[in-house]
């Protein structure tokens, strides 16, 4: 199978039954969830993502999509990382070890590893942070320096900060000063910037986060990665459902150019 | 070993099983994830004359049972696509259909005869599409308005022509004999009914588009009603479609009348929906002694004067 | 504390969820399971002049996140329900809304007649049943037949007089202005959809009647996109149902347009969702500040111009 | 509340979340379902059902209507005997102990058990045995001396004939011959009544079971009361959805005039 039939860049994912190996409660609505996905875990790379069944028979009936957030390639791991939103993620925070989960991946274009290594920011708001954890160890392995920023409202949202210290600088932001610099993530991220120079940012949040990342990155002139966010029906870039605006007016496809774009590529409207 | 071909208008499908327009992109989004070649036959994302941006996002929201999608026939032209998608869709060696939209009668007729000699299998009339404003569902709600494009279409190909109707009708039967009078050769039945989702903490619609079209499991009743009706008024062909996510489901259009049916938000559900689907259906044949799919076609009508 | 009261067409609620026709009984049948004094307005079981025997078994079946129905309008005819059945509805001090059905104009003038100084706080016209041969939605398809259906029954009554539209036509704009002009007081949207299923193993329709009504959450989005549409037509209050099985569904229909919801399949879900989705209104409007729940009504479109 | 406003023979039904305390698996595709429920262990009578939320979300929109199979009114323990058939009992299936299950009971007009004690028949094809235990169990302790038949295709499914043994003598048929007769419990029940005379014959079972008992009571001149399925959406009365033909020719509800009716009460089509 795996026929390109003559389109370039087009993914090769692949649908899977996954074992849930384990669920952790981090804190209150946050998940840290583990699956049994070896193909999965050989084939993903940072900043790409699954679609999940999230719900039983017709309930739910859309996949739910989430990043990779970490792979242990040797057991055949992976991990997603979630937030409690609606319907569905509350069906999938009840799994529990040894439930079989429905999954199609790995998806989508993720973030630019390749390049020669350099001094990265990594910004993630929120439940933003997910990819970059599997981001962090793999630029660290290619030898990137990093400053990892996590920002939420107050110290409940900074989850797992001790796994990315593994990588990189870790400093937060939380609005109500519980943990790290009172402040937004982008408060956080101007000062960093103001202090430090980098060769890259790689970010992940909500949409005016990311704006806000956009137009530092245009200020500073430091190239930018972003992942967004929107509705997804196939994920694999045949519904044409999941659309942002490119930088010259055409819609691009959220799950297959992206979710990983550069700041330059696409244009935040509301 | 049941024979599950299905012939009709000039086309030959190995299985009944092919996918909904708009949900399976060119094919090769799929080709890693299942062999596409095991498919009945593709239909391709409603293409146009032009370039088209479709609408704004979000475009997509779950509703029970199902989804809306406001699509707005973004796709790059028939031009672009006779070039860089359809040879890749070919190559899988099964009957390619193309799904053709337009403003007017005359950009049908175009795109009607742009598509000679491209290797497709035959055509499919969107007069039906919920999600553009102007040419798509309006056109194909007036009887006599979509005997008029049917009509020109029919007379400017040699390719056969199916028509893909709506459902948002008062009655669907009328439409279906005024395109089956005008030379069609086959009906797709069906496509989105009209819906919205009010997201109530922004207190406005969910879309951009504000409307969108209904599919999925949900809609599967209404679907299957709309290929009895027809498939007993009129004599065409009919694609059955609509919530189709299971072989079960399959049986139950090609027993309403369908001979072949599609498949299209299923894949979202389960991305091998459809050869699941073609494997149920041949296991139901095996175990019920079936000999011939096409058999079954009708079989909840057929001798019973429509009735049970 | 908000109020959460509705006056409509001359009827007055405490709040905005009735029970929809067909699917609550004469309300005795929950007395023992929630206080039905709760609920802000009764509608009755579908009655006709004379007693009516109803479809075959199977009446009912399940399918994605509804259900079908063909009941055909059993009922023991407004003389029995009158006399047997209303007492027991009356009290429990609610408005009580009478559903009724007929074969002709005639049929309909005489029930309308034959509900003055019974108690009940209007009528409520099913130009819309998808489940009956005669009269029922073939009454309800074409503009100008629901027009002097409508403009003949409110010659004859004083009390007021509610349409319930069927979601089955190409416009259903078109059937609310005519229907409006012609001098009804408010709207009901939406009746069932015609639906379908077919049992594979027996090959034949699950229900007796073939074709069913389909209601429940799957018709959602019809439902609001039907209300949506016509509020903004019509300037009369609509009752919105379909699909309605939590608080923010009702209040999807009341930023739709509507006035009032209706509760409708939802209680074979759960007996108890009546009274949850009037509890979860009030708690939406406390969390977000609002004194009037009619300041909702429409607010997904008002000051939009229809846009989002 | 408990308003009858007026109309008699109204049932006092009321919506319960019960706790699962245990299910076991009886045989392949049979099962012994325990809830919590002492309201409904108080208020139930024999031939009594309850409607079952078997799903989640809107998966498996409909309750399933189940019998009362036993009470145990000083545990607050209600039995459900089940077999699976389809999608809701297949979720049913499922459950285990701890888990909470919505229903609404008792419900419906059950058997006869207020009369002169007796001799009495009681026949149940396959899982139609289900409400004869509760039935049975009552009526013994009105000093009812009972004849138990059971009938299955083969011994699997003749189900927990020990309990019913506790209340009568229990005699049994299998098509297969594996356990009991070799037959039809139609046969058996012939046989039986060639045999000895009975007050009154109860049963419940398939749709050609309950038209020869019928048929039978008809022969013998003894009284039978059957119990009748039919797809349901209220099960309360409200929707006149599952209905059967009276004698009369007019439509009578199962749920509500049922679902046990006496033999000469209804007419039995396909
Ligand atoms: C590429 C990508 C990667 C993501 N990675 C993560 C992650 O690692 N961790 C995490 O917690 N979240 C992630 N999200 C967001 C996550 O997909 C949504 O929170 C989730 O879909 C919400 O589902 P729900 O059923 O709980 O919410 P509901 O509101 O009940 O969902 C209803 C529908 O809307 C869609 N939807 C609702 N919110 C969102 C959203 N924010 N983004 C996309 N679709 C949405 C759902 O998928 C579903 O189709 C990611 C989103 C994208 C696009
Ligand atoms: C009063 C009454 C008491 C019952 N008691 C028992 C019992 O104690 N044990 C037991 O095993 N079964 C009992 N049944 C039958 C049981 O309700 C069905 O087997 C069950 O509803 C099947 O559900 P499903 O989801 O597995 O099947 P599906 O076929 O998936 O169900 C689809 C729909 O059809 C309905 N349906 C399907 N089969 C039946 C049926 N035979 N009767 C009624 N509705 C049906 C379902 O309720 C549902 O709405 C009883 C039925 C009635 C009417
Ligand atoms: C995302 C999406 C896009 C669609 N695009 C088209 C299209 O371009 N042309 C068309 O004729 N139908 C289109 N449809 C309708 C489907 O082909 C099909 O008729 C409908 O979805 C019902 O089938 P389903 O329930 O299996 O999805 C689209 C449907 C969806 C969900
Ligand atoms: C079992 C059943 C019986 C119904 N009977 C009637 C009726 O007699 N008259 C009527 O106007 N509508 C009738 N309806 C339609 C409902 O009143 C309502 O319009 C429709 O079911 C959509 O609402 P829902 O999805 O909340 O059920 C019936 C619906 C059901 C499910
Ligand atoms: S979700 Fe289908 S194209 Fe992106
Ligand atoms: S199930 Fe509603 S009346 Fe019996």
């Amino acid at each position: 199978m795996n026929k390109n039939n003559g389109v370039e860049n087009v993914k090769s994912p692949g649908e899977f039954t996954c074992r849930v190996s384990e669920q952790l409660s981090l804190a209150p609505d946050y998940y840290l969830l583990s699956l049994e996905a070896p193909e999965l875990a050989r084939a993903a790379s940072p900043g790409e993502f699954a679609m999940l069944r999230c719900g039983e028979g017709y309930d739910n009936f859309l996949r739910r999509p989430m990043s990779i957030h970490q792979v242990d390639r040797s057991k055949g791991q992976v991990d997603i990382l979630y937030q409690v939103r609606g319907k569905g993620t509350n069906w999938l925070s009840k799994r529990a070890s040894g439930d079989l989960l429905p999954l199609l991946g790995p998806l989508g274009h993720g973030y630019t590893c390749s390049g020669p290594a350099g001094k990265g920011l990594l910004i993630g708001a929120g439940v933003g942070v997910a990819p970059l954890l599997f981001l962090a160890s793999e630029l660290a392995a290619r030898q990137w320096k990093l400053v990892i920023l996590m920002g939420a409202r107050s110290k409940a949202g900074i989850l797992r900060p001790d796994a990315y210290m593994e990588y990189g600088e870790v400093k937060t932001a939380t609005e109500d000063g519980s943990v790290g610099m009172q402040g937004t993530i982008l408060d956080l991220a101007a000062n960093e910037l103001e202090n430090s120079t980098f060769d890259m940012i790689f970010s992940c949040g909500s949409l005016p986060v990311l704006r806000g990342v956009q137009e530092l990155s245009r200020q500073k002139g430091i190239p930018a990665e972003l992942s967004l966010d929107e509705r997804m029906a196939c994920g694999v870039g045949a519904c044409v459902g999941c659309v942002c605006q490119g930088a010259d007016g055409s819609y691009l496809k959220v799950c297959q150019d992206g979710p990983v774009f550069s700041a330059g590529e696409v244009i935040l409207n509301d | 070993m049941t024979d599950l071909t299905v012939h009709f208008a000039g086309i030959t499908m190995k299985n009944p099983v092919m996918s909904a327009s708009g949900t399976f992109g060119s094919g090769v989004e799929y080709a890693s994830v299942f062999d596409v070649s095991r498919m009945g036959a593709l239909v391709t994302k409603g293409l146009t004359k032009e370039p088209t941006a479709g609408n704004k996002p979000p475009r997509i929201c779950e509703t029970p049972a199902g989804l809306l999608n406001a699509v707005g026939l973004q796709n790059p032209g028939v031009e672009v696509f006779i070039r860089e998608l359809l040879p890749g869709m070919l190559e899988f060696g099964v009957p390619v259909i193309a799904n053709i939209a337009g403003r007017t009668k005359d950009d049908f007729v175009f795109m009607a005869e742009r598509f000679s000699n491209t290797g497709v299998a035959g055509l499919e009339l969107n007069i039906s599409c919920p999600n553009v404003k102007t040419g798509g569902m309006a056109l194909g709600t007036v009887p006599d308005v979509a005997a008029g494009v049917v009509k020109a279409v029919v007379q400017g190909t040699d390719l056969p022509v199916i028509v893909k109707l709506t459902p948002n009708v008062t009655d669907i039967r009328e439409l279906a004999a005024a395109v089956a009078d005008a030379g069609a050769d086959a009906l797709s039945l069906i496509n989105t009914l009209v819906g919205m989702v009010i997201d109530v903490d922004e207190r406005k619609p969910v879309l951009d588009n504000c409307v969108g079209g209904l599919s999925g499991p949900a809609i599967r009743p209404v679907g299957v009603r709309a290929v009895w009706e027809v498939s007993q008024a009129v004599d065409l062909p009919v694609i059955g479609m609509g919530g189709i996510a299971n072989g079960t489901d399959a049986l139950e259009y090609i027993m309403a009348g369908a001979s072949a049916v599609a498949v299209g938000s299923a894949f979202f559900h389960d991305p091998l929906a459809a050869v699941k689907i073609i494997d149920q259906i041949d296991e139901y044949c095996t175990e019920q002694g079936v000999d011939k799919l096409q058999d079954l076609v009708g079989a909840a009508w057929k001798g019973n004067n429509g009735r049970r």
